[in-house]
């Protein structure tokens, strides 16, 4: 089965493009703007707005039929593959599994500023209606702030004995947060200390497969809440203990 | 009142208007055509095509115009072949179409016995019934909205891709689907058959499509709770045997409106005035709201300074709906927001235009049209354009919520751009809510002084048309600028005034039935 | 010189684009969505929105860096080169070459009802402030409006002698323009007349590309008006008569 | 008025405020830090960097620590150096930087001789003043807008690309540019030198990037008849220097709020006291409008439940610049429209508070910022919200109008990000040009009623705050729900407690000139 994109009719291949060329606005920056789509491996293609930025800047609307199709059963998902539990049920699992309160410690780290992000899954009051981990029996939730050094971050976790590190990073301008993440890894390692911690990272740009890929347990993105978050942690801390 | 209107203008609008009507009225009355005589036969269960893919409504008409006379109307035909060969009407038609039966011979017969055709009417007409009850019922069971209702279309030309389409729309929040017929269909003297997948800007109107949409659109609201109203289009050469067939199967409204037809297709005057007066008395007595074209003026005409001529028409047609008995709450009058969008205020003058169609039409259902012509290929214009829209219609309690698409100057809506239209209105809907009751506007400012100005046009349009007369005024182009002649335009050989015997049985029983307010079955 | 889009930095290469797919609105069709992206040549590539539209179509909004480059300069522009006169400039061109009023004759064709374009062009009013043909000194104008088959066009451009004759195009699904619009010249050719006379096209989706590439002497799309149209038939009257 | 507010309320808000600001101005006189004597030097035409990147600036105050007590001043040190050696400020910073030079001698000697100074503080302060007149002949020459004026940022990290977008920005209709700076920046204790190339999220705010912007856009005014205003960020640990560098190269406006700093970016609330009030004088010296960053609240907080801290702070902030001599008209306090759009009536309460702010600094160029946090990557939602929020602006006559991005939540702004907010912008206050004049607002509705509520909140607030101190309410995390410590954060140690003889000639200067309104060369 390969799919293309749909407009109104089963893979009639539409699809909507915009972009900017540093060329003039006229029928020239328009046959280039085409030839770029097609390019692309796109056809029909219809610059259906044309608007000049200044003297040397234009800006297109597009929209065309792809000639590229997918199969989707080829496509694959590094999908968290852990059950996602209520709040009740992640107390009860704690109550259940483990003998001690499990210890998140959490921060924006390096020159992030952005705090709103971590404190929706730590804090107690939550994000959109789903409360923090704070709120939550059977975990201890630290919330260090932003601006927090990765040196600091990891200091303090070992200080107070944490189970789960957690790092939001929200600017991602020229890949400052792969630097960032991919040094507390780096940290980790050098200190011997990578099995101590699950290490959790999250933001609006962040999602499960770069997670793994820069060598963390998982990663989340917008929409995901302190029970997601949990759910994840608690279900790997037994399986760690277990083993 | 909002506005400061003068409701003494407003009542001589609408005498003149009544007048206006009224003149038609006397011209309809005299003659009938060919679409109202298949309507006819339609209501007599005659249904199918024959192998060449022509209706057999069509087969008979065309049999009684090539061999009789077809001014004495079809009942008389059938009427007196059903005492003679005791065959059914769709027998009928068969034999005809087969060459093996004429009508002709009965032309020179008098006194049919029309009473043969009344069980079958009775019949249909209960089946119009009780569709309506059904709407009325299911519509009474699900929550009523307090903003406008969400009217999107679809128009992929391919049944079972509407079908798609329209479900999508639901699942997004759209209360009303209409589906878009093939471009030129209007201009058809015969009504397509079958479920169709080929049509251009358009799928066609068929009463097996409208079945098979109405369906999907039932399954929807049987799992959602939640009613959809579905729409087609009456207008053009087959108005009333399409609002026939609407009626059958429980469409909710249909486009409905013969200076639409006149000014925008060409249609002859005469044909689509008579026309459109049986199609609204079916409309009518099927409890289905019709929808009228106005808007459309503004797509050819300055919509700043030719506004007036919309809400002329829009008084206009109420009086043509209120002489085919329609009730009030099912006279969706269009207007639009069209307004070129680099005219400084131009908000100002389209809520102003807005808010004066509600303050004159407080019980019908406007049909609220968005931007269209002011669209341009910036699709991110056109949806900060089509927001205002929004904004307006919440605002000034609009009823029929047609939402723009932002790819309006470019293609018929891909199923993504509905739902950002849907979402759109949602989102306005949702912030704007109590607005309209927050505000009120200064008096003699530019909303009050500019809904005056247009009025005040109107009257003098009003007067104008009344003096000259409505068949004048289209010949003089009035309405979009755009003149049509009394005897030209399609569809003119399809009109004949009736012969002195002449009778349309399924008429008189539908005024009959709407007089006694009788929808038993 | 190669080029590629422009974001904020040169040559950077950001694109936006949004389309449907045929699948429900998860992890799965993300990175559906996202392969099918990166074979267009795009990479870095963001979904930053994902939204069902019911529960098997889903709307994706991306962004991305192509990798496509293209060199300007080879692109060739197929462009109308007269020169552009004004209204005024055009009525002394036609005093001054011709001794006869030259006749434009225009409709809107096929099933096509659309007239706003064709007005625009012909009529006194014109559009957007410029002056339709029926104002220029020297120039008869004659509108048949909408709707108009090819045969009665061609019938009445002979009856009244026209030297130009312009067609009008909006409604372009399936590609119902072309068919038209091709058979018109089909038509001309057949009865020998498609030297008689200049054939202009336009409307919404025309250009002077797709005007060449049908057999046509010139296309004009948005904002073209009646002084662009005039400047292109009467130098081109003008050769015809030279030559 | 269009609010119906109570006149004695907001005059007790102010009273409340005052009373507040003032009890911080009493704790800033006594101190200094190192950011205000840095600033000193700078009046003192030391400029540069030494082969270490280290500004000589900086080069001096960290020599006066390391060796002797800053605590006396640079004045006092600088006035006896060059008493003693002859040399100019910037010989002296370079001398000291090659070891060749030791204040620490000057430390224990007394009577210093300012006089040394004045001349050129004055001529540095008469640079400022002409720039400052450069802005007001420019302003005055070119026509001034009655809609809000168009703002929008560059932030691509590189001062060349800043200059293209900021071009294409202004090619477009944008009246004000800000550059963002790179990321962090405001934790530097020092500010950097020279071009800059290499940002993230914004560019480095340097004397040398503040000059090619200005030039470009110069440049612009000249080709265009149009004054584009040029705006950055002095916040941080920098404050006055930047404030000082921008009034030297004619920036317009500065982003000049310690709270911010204290709440966002974790800087000690002492230090940014003490350099806000220096920072303050010096651009209400040169014509510069501030920025203050209240909207930022709402980012954090919920903007609904949170809108009165927004109105507290923006008392608060109006009296601190009162205190630092600055007109009314420099003031550009700022709000935000935050409230969640999922929120009924969403458009009302932003309605009511732009409006809110509007009635109480009817003087001031108040600063509206759009939608943010409730941004997401469905652009063509945030393109409405945007919309939504430009209607909000124009109808509550708001001066400086950041144009919200409909890529908020992905990227900072591309080139056509901007052109399309500016487009949006466009359209709305033309639509919406005459529209607050048409609208008056239902007495005790919704609007009317939650504005009143606001402010009766506000002032409750403004209660609390007079009762314990700014310091401790801080502590107690009532703004933004963050709490920051008296004695943590960054760049206490930066903080000094004035000594008995300690002076600042330029701040004496900056005072004496403002009172006596004398801006003459
Ligand atoms: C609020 C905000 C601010 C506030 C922050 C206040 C605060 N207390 O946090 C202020 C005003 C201070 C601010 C400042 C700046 N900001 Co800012 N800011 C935003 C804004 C508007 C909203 C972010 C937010 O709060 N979202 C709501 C939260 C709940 O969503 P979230 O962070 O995605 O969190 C969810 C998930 O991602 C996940 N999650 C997040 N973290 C974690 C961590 C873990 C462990 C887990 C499991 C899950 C998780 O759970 C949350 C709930 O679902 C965004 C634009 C936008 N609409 O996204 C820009 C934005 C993030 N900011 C941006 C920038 C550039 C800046 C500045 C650098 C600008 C400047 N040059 O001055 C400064 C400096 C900040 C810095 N150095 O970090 C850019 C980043 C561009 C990029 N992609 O790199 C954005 C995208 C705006 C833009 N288009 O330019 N900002
Ligand atoms: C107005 C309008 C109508 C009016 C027409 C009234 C009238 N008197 O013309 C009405 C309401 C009747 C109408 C009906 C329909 N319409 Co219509 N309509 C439009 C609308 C809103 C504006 C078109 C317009 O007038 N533009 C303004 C003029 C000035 O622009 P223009 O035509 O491009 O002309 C300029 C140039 O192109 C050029 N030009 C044009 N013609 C010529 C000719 C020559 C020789 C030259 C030199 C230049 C030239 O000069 C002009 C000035 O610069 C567009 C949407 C949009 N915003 O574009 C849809 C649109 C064109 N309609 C559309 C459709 C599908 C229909 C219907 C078929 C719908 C239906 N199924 O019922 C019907 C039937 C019409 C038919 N069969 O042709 C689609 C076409 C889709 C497509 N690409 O195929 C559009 C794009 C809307 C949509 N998104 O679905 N429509
Ligand atoms: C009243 C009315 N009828 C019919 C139509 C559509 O007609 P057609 O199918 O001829 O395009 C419209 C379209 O705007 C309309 O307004
Ligand atoms: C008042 C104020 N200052 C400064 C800034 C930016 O500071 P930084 O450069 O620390 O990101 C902001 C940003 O919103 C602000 O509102």
């Amino acid at each position: 089965m390969k799919i293309r994109p749909y407009g109104d009719t089963l893979n009639d291949g539409k699809i909507q493009l915009s972009f900017t060329l540093p060329l003039p606005c006229n029928a020239h920056g328009e046959e280039t703007a085409k030839a770029l789509v097609q390019k692309m491996g796109i056809h029909d293609v219809q610059i259906v707005h044309a608007s000049p930025l200044n003297a040397t800047f234009s800006f297109y609307i597009v929209y065309g039929t792809t000639h590229h199709q997918i199969d989707p059963t080829t496509i694959t998902v590094t999908e968290i593959d852990s059950d996602t539990l209520t709040k009740s049920e992640i107390e009860a699992f704690i109550a259940t599994h483990f003998d001690r309160p499990i210890t998140f410690i959490g921060a924006s780290t390096g020159t992030d500023a952005h705090t709103v992000g971590i404190d929706a899954i730590m804090n107690m009051k939550g994000y959109a209606g789903h409360y923090g981990l704070e709120r939550y029996k059977g975990i201890q939730a630290i919330n260090l702030g932003s601006q927090v050094e990765n040196e600091t971050l990891l200091e303090e976790a070992i200080k107070h004995n944490a189970d789960v590190i957690l790092i939001s990073q929200t600017v991602t301008q020229k890949d400052v947060h792969i630097q960032n993440l991919t040094s507390f890894i780096e940290l980790l390692e050098a200190e011997g200390k990578r099995d101590d911690f699950i290490v959790i990272i999250g933001g609006a740009r962040i999602n499960h497969a770069l997670a793994k890929e820069l060598g963390y347990d998982a990663g989340f993105g917008p929409k995901k809440y302190a029970y997601h978050v949990a759910s994840f942690a608690v279900h790997l801390l037994k399986q760690k203990k277990d083993a | 009142m909002k506005l400061n209107l003068n409701q003494t203008q407003i009542n001589r609008c609408r005498a003149r208007a009544k007048t206006i009507a009224d003149t038609i009225q006397t011209f309809i009355d005299q003659s009938t055509t060919v679409s109202v005589e298949r309507t006819i036969l339609r209501f007599l269960s005659i249904d199918g095509v024959n192998p060449l893919d022509v209706p057999y409504v069509n087969v008979i008409t065309d049999h009684i115009i090539a061999e009789a006379d077809l001014s004495l109307g079809v009942a008389h035909y059938l009427s007196l072949a059903i005492e003679d060969t005791g065959l059914t009407p769709q027998e009928i038609a068969q034999a005809i179409d087969q060459k093996q039966l004429s009508l002709k011979p009965y032309q020179t017969k008098t006194h049919p016995n029309h009473s043969l055709l009344y069980p079958t009417i009775e019949e249909q007409l209960n089946r119009v019934n009780k569709q309506r009850r059904i709407r009325e019922k299911t519509l009474a069971e699900n929550p009523k909205k307090s903003t406008p209702e969400l009217y999107v279309i679809v128009a992929t030309g391919n049944i079972y891709e509407d079908i798609e389409q329209a479900l999508s729309a639901a699942h997004k929040g759209a209360d009303i689907i209409a589906v878009i017929r093939t471009t030129g269909q209007s201009l058809l003297d015969f009504v397509p058959y079958g479920p169709t997948t080929e049509g251009f800007g358009g799928t066609m109107a068929t009463q097996e499509n409208f079945k098979l949409m109405r369906q999907a659109l039932d399954d929807f609201t049987t799992s959602h709770q939640r009613y959809i109203k579905l729409v087609n289009y009456a207008s053009g050469l087959c108005m009333p045997e399409i609002a026939a067939i609407g009626a059958l199967e429980r469409l909710d409204m249909m486009l409905n409106d013969s200076l639409y037809g006149i000014i925008f297709r060409d249609i002859n005057m005469q044909r689509t005035f008579i026309d459109q007066y049986f199609s609204r008395l079916i409309s009518a007595y099927a409890g289905i709201t019709i929808n009228t074209g106005e808007d459309n003026y503004l797509t050819t005409s300055d919509a700043y300074e030719h506004a007036h001529t919309v809400l002329a028409s829009q008084f206009i047609n109420e009086q043509f709906a209120k002489n085919a008995l329609m009730e009030e709450r099912f006279m969706g009058l269009g207007h639009a927001y069209e307004i070129d969008p680099n005219l400084e205020n131009s908000f100002l003058y389209e809520l102003a235009q807005a808010e004066l169609s509600k303050a004159i039409f407080p019980n019908a259902p406007l049909k609220y049209m968005p931007p269209t012509k002011h669209m341009t290929g910036d699709i991110f214009k056109g949806l900060i354009q089509n927001a205002l829209f929004n904004i307006v219609a919440v605002t000034s309690h609009q009823s029929i919520h047609l939402l723009g698409m932002l790819t309006e100057a470019i293609h018929t809506p891909f199923m993504s751009d509905r739902a950002l239209a849907i979402d759109n209105a949602t989102y306005i809907a949702k912030a704007f809510k109590d607005f309209s009751h927050e505000i009120s506007y200064r008096p003699d400012g530019i909303i009050m002084n500019r809904a005056n100005d247009v009025l005040h046009q109107a009257e003098t349009l009003l007067k104008t048309i009344q003096e000259e007369g409505l068949f004048t005024t289209l010949e003089k182009g009035r309405f979009a600028g755009i003149s049509r002649k009394l005897n030209a335009g399609k569809g003119l050989d399809g009109v004949f005034k009736k012969a002195p015997s002449y009778e349309n049985p399924v008429m008189t029983r539908l005024i009959e039935r709407l007089k006694e307010g009788n929808h038993e079955d």
